[in-house]
């Protein structure tokens, strides 16, 4: 049986739902010497703001159990540097590049989002919201439902690409930004970011990360992402990407069936960069175990899914 | 390039210390250069572990690692018995230069040596002069004597204590004899590098091997950042990839 | 040296900072095969409630990596046979006893506060507002400044006991929640309850918990517990429990460095019973170590804390 | 009690299966009692894996768990070799009750198997009649053969595919035979469990010993728990601490 792995993410058409995750996959081309880029669904660049940053000072990243801490601080080289000299490279790549990008400013976003439009090698835009508004306090621009259908809609105004709108899994209530997100116009929400989470270092007395906080991800995020995805996808009509601790196979499938149409795999590559081929051989694998014709069937396909409401947990 | 499957052939474990020969298929590569490093087990620990290369035979499939126990991840790859699995990516990042004409100084201490012993060796074969300074707290962290002997290499050792060479910092011998250098290189502790880094600058070309945790190892993450400065410029630079091994002049220590 | 490994949370005082935590000691007695529980400070007992509850039908539970998911619905005796039943047993007991409380509504919270106030051998009444609130939709106490000041106010009034408000990981800004606590008259915070999370079997194709969504505890969980008790413990003057994969003396000594005045062991008894003797032994050692004569001391005792603002991660 | 450490002293493989003899402080257990299992790993797996003993000598320290490849944490178990060690807590849970006059059918499948021929050991040194039913998928499925001819029990053996012993499922010989029983003590899939409950209700007492993921196994997270009716009240009851083993009549499948 043949399997189809083509699946859509609004009017987004990926040769399968796999792609790399901002922040673990570099300009795209770095992965170059372990994958070839024409077999993914696409790849999500690295953060990208208007006037690059050169992040934060190390330690960076703290292994955790199951997981691992990273406040890289979304060191990039900026917008105009990236369209000059990496755009041109990847334009010749054919798999789908989605340009991740933050501001401090709701302006920021928008012009951000406005240059990266134009670039025809861009598939889709992916706004990074997990960031400190310096216009509010420095309260996340992806944590209050206001703040997020605002920049949402700058974005929105300031360019017609796809634009995704990618959460923070921090969000007391999930479906209230993702609402917002989606009435600001959205076409599809990557869920999720990481986690903030801290680690110290009891010897030294101090922090195991320059920047005291950083974002949980790998396996240990997978259960509170998968959550997020699937009451998102419940909630809104737009498509969702699923991302968080994808490392095989069955945690891929976990998030198509809760109702993903796509997924990324991030701090999974940092482990195994040709672990995409393994993951996209183990869902051709399952759906023909399944009889299942078409990966995109398995949108949201769970049973039991009628049954009870969702009581206590603990 | 893949995370590929070795076979353990042999561990031999001396105190913390444990000289790893694995076979699988492996790509040439050239002193200073790492792989990333896991063992079978699960996601706990997660990520693999850089492992500098202390020698290995393509043709062969053989490749050889020195490992200390400081952790977790260290000390499972020490427990390996023949017959066991290793996973590992590479070879990865930037090796060491080749030395110009004159004799080459190779200091190094503590698991600082691996890559160091297999540039000796590589410098023996091409005929290139070199003297091997190695720094060890005590007599038992005196690694790979063995390896050196067999590249014909008489090391000059130094320990704190005493109970092997002479006593004290390796950076002494090395401060005495720097007029014969035409080129420094050294991998170790990071008080040793920045010693080796304050006596050559300005007087002799030092190479600096860092050690920084790695996310990737393969310059996606942007996790093992140093920071250095370059024409006047300050900015990171990623250990994996621009890296492990950086001029002397260009770091800047935080 | 001798080590003193005292602590007081608010008014209470323990032996040393360890604590069971709720939902993983049963009603206390059920640890006695393992530990003499007058070497603990104190034991946190499940959550009660006014009627009790048979809790969720089962699959109750799954192992995620480094973590575990529970929907075990509260399942409860209730308050009054607990105070018949078990209460007098505990009163022969020479430990700190910690009642984990909840309720569906305001009335039901106090009403149970009020009632274990009145027991003897209880030193304190921690109330668990992870729990949806019927009154107002479903949305849970602990995640709503206002409605967690509404509950813990009640409460407040209903008893002289020590009052510690446990808080949900789920929260955008636990700051603003820890001070709504904080204001309507808590004694202490526990940082914190588990994490809402999910898991799927692709193979069945439904999911692995019944109830569908359930707590993530366990190490997985502990980056982000931690990175609240901190932020928590320097933005009120109560006292912070600690919570959250603590496994180890290590783990411990974060929370403690953090911020934490006491701490509370969860899932790792499962792993094994009596590793509380391991954690406080390890403590004890680290003091002696570190020249540290009172474990009090080392509360926040971390350094580098004065150093810039927190930046983005990712 | 506490969570021990064991020594493997031999481990068994078959297949998927393996018998592992473990020595270590054992305290005196009755069958249908299980341990909480893990092996030398990290945080995952997670939790201690709940495993049946299958025999067990106090005084010499020696216990015996018989095994079977389902997933990760009974893959590791099935792959541990003499001389490393396992970790268990136990033994644990209520025991199968003594069988009244008469004869006692024992009755099990797949890893439901090791509870029973520790309960068929324990009645045969106490010269208590029994029948032993055991039924697999296929020949290769038959476990502990060799355990039950020492023990003096010829097992009645069913396969699914005939390859070994009557041909169907081992409900069928026991529906038979039904009337020689004065007990019926089962364990095994959830499948055999229904039927044999249905077969017995009302005409013979039945002790069925259940499975169910456990958190702790120690009764204390209320994970494992199954549906129950008893004196015509639903609740729930823990299969670590009232169970493993229930009564048949007052399971309520859900
Ligand atoms: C380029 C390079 C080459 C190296 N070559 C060798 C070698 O040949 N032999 C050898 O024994 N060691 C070598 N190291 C150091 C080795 O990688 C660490 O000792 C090891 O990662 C520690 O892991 P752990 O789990 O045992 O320790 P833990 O302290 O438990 O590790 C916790 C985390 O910190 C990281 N970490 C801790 N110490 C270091 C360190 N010194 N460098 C980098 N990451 C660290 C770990 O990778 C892990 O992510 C090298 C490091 C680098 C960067
Ligand atoms: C009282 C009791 C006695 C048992 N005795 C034996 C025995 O003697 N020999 C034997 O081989 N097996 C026995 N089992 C089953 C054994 O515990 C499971 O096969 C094992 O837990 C599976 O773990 P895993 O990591 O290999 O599988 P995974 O499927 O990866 O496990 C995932 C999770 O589900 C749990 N789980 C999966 N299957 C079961 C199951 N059938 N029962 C309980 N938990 C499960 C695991 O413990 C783990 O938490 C017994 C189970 C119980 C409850
Ligand atoms: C080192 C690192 C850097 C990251 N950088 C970004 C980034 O620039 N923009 C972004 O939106 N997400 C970033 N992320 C988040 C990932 O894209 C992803 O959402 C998260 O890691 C969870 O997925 P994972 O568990 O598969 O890694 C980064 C993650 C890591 C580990
Ligand atoms: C099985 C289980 C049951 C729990 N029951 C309760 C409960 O009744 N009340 C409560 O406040 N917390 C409950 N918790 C949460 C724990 O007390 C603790 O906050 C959480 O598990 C994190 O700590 P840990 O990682 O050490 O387990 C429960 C946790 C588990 C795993
Ligand atoms: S370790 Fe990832 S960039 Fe160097
Ligand atoms: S497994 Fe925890 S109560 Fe039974």
């Amino acid at each position: 049986m043949d399997v189809d792995l083509s699946v859509t993410v609004g009017t987004v058409r990926l040769r399968n739902p796999l792609l790399l995750a901002s922040g673990c996959c570099g300009y795209g081309l770095d992965m170059e010497p372990y994958l070839d880029l024409s077999r993914l669904g696409g790849v999500c660049l690295k953060g990208l703001s208007l006037k690059g940053s050169e992040g934060n000072p190390p330690p960076r990243i703290w292994e955790t159990r199951g997981g691992m801490i990273n406040a890289i601080g979304l060191q990039n080289i900026g917008v105009e540097a990236f369209l000059k000299e990496k755009a041109p490279l990847l334009r010749k790549v054919d798999t789908v590049f989605v340009a991740n990008f933050y501001g401090h400013t709701v302006e920021e976003y928008a012009e951000a989002a406005r240059l990266l439009g134009g670039e025809p090698c861009l598939g889709a835009l992916e706004m990074n919201v997990s960031c400190p508004n310096i216009q509010a306090g420095g309260i996340h621009f992806g944590t209050d439902p206001d703040v997020l259908h605002r920049v949402t809609e700058a974005c929105r105004k300031a360019t017609p690409k796809p634009l995704w709108v990618k959460l923070s899994p921090n969000a007391s209530d999930p479906v209230a930004v993702a609402r917002a997100a989606e009435a600001a116009g959205a076409d599809a929400l990557s869920c999720t970011n990481t986690l903030p989470a801290m680690a110290i270092d009891p010897e030294a007395r101090t922090f195991r990360i320059r920047n005291k906080v950083g974002g949980l991800s790998g396996p240990a995020l997978k259960p509170v992402a998968l959550r997020i995805a699937y009451q998102v996808s419940r909630a809104v009509k737009i498509p969702v990407v699923g991302i968080g601790g994808i490392a095989t196979a069955g945690d891929a499938l976990e998030f198509l069936l809760a109702g993903a149409s796509a997924f990324q795999v991030g701090t999974a590559l940092f482990v195994d960069p040709t672990c995409p081929y393994a993951i996209l051989d183990g869902i051709e694998d399952y759906c023909r175990r399944h009889g299942i014709p078409r990966v995109r069937d398995l949108r949201g396909a769970l049973r039991g899914e009628e049954e009870g409401e969702i009581r206590c947990s603990g | 390039m893949a995370l590929r499957r070795y076979r353990v052939l042999e561990n031999l474990v001396a105190g913390p210390y444990a000289t790893l020969t694995v076979s699988g298929e492996v790509a040439p590569s050239s002193p200073g250069q790492f792989y990333m490093v896991r063992g079978d087990w699960g996601a706990d620990p997660l990520l693999n572990r850089p492992l500098s290369i202390l020698g290995e035979d393509p043709a062969r499939g053989l490749l050889r690692f020195l490992v200390k126990e400081v952790g977790e991840g260290t000390r499972r790859l020490r427990a390996l018995e023949a017959g066991e699995s290793l996973w590992a990516l590479g070879p990865l990042g930037r090796p060491f230069p080749d030395p110009p004409a004159g004799t080459a100084a190779l200091v190094g201490g503590g698991v600082g040596v691996p890559p160091l012993v297999y540039l000796a060796r590589r410098l023996q074969e091409r005929g290139h002069h070199l003297v091997f300074f190695q720094g060890a707290r005590t007599a038992c962290d005196v690694l790979a004597l063995e390896e050196l002997q067999e590249a014909g290499v008489a090391p000059v050792l130094c320990t704190e204590d005493g109970s092997l060479g002479e006593r004290g910092l390796v950076t002494a011998p090395l401060a005495r004899r720097l007029a014969e250098f035409s080129s420094v290189y050294a991998c170790g502790p990071e008080g040793m590098l920045k010693a080796v880094q304050a006596l050559c600058t300005g007087k002799v070309p030092s190479y600096l091997s860092l050690e920084a945790r790695m996310g990737c190892g393969y310059g996606v993450c942007l996790g093992c950042v140093v920071a250095v400065e370059r024409n006047g410029r300050r900015g990171y630079e990623r250990v994996c990839e621009e890296g492990p091994v950086f001029e002397g002049e260009v770091i800047r220590w935080t």
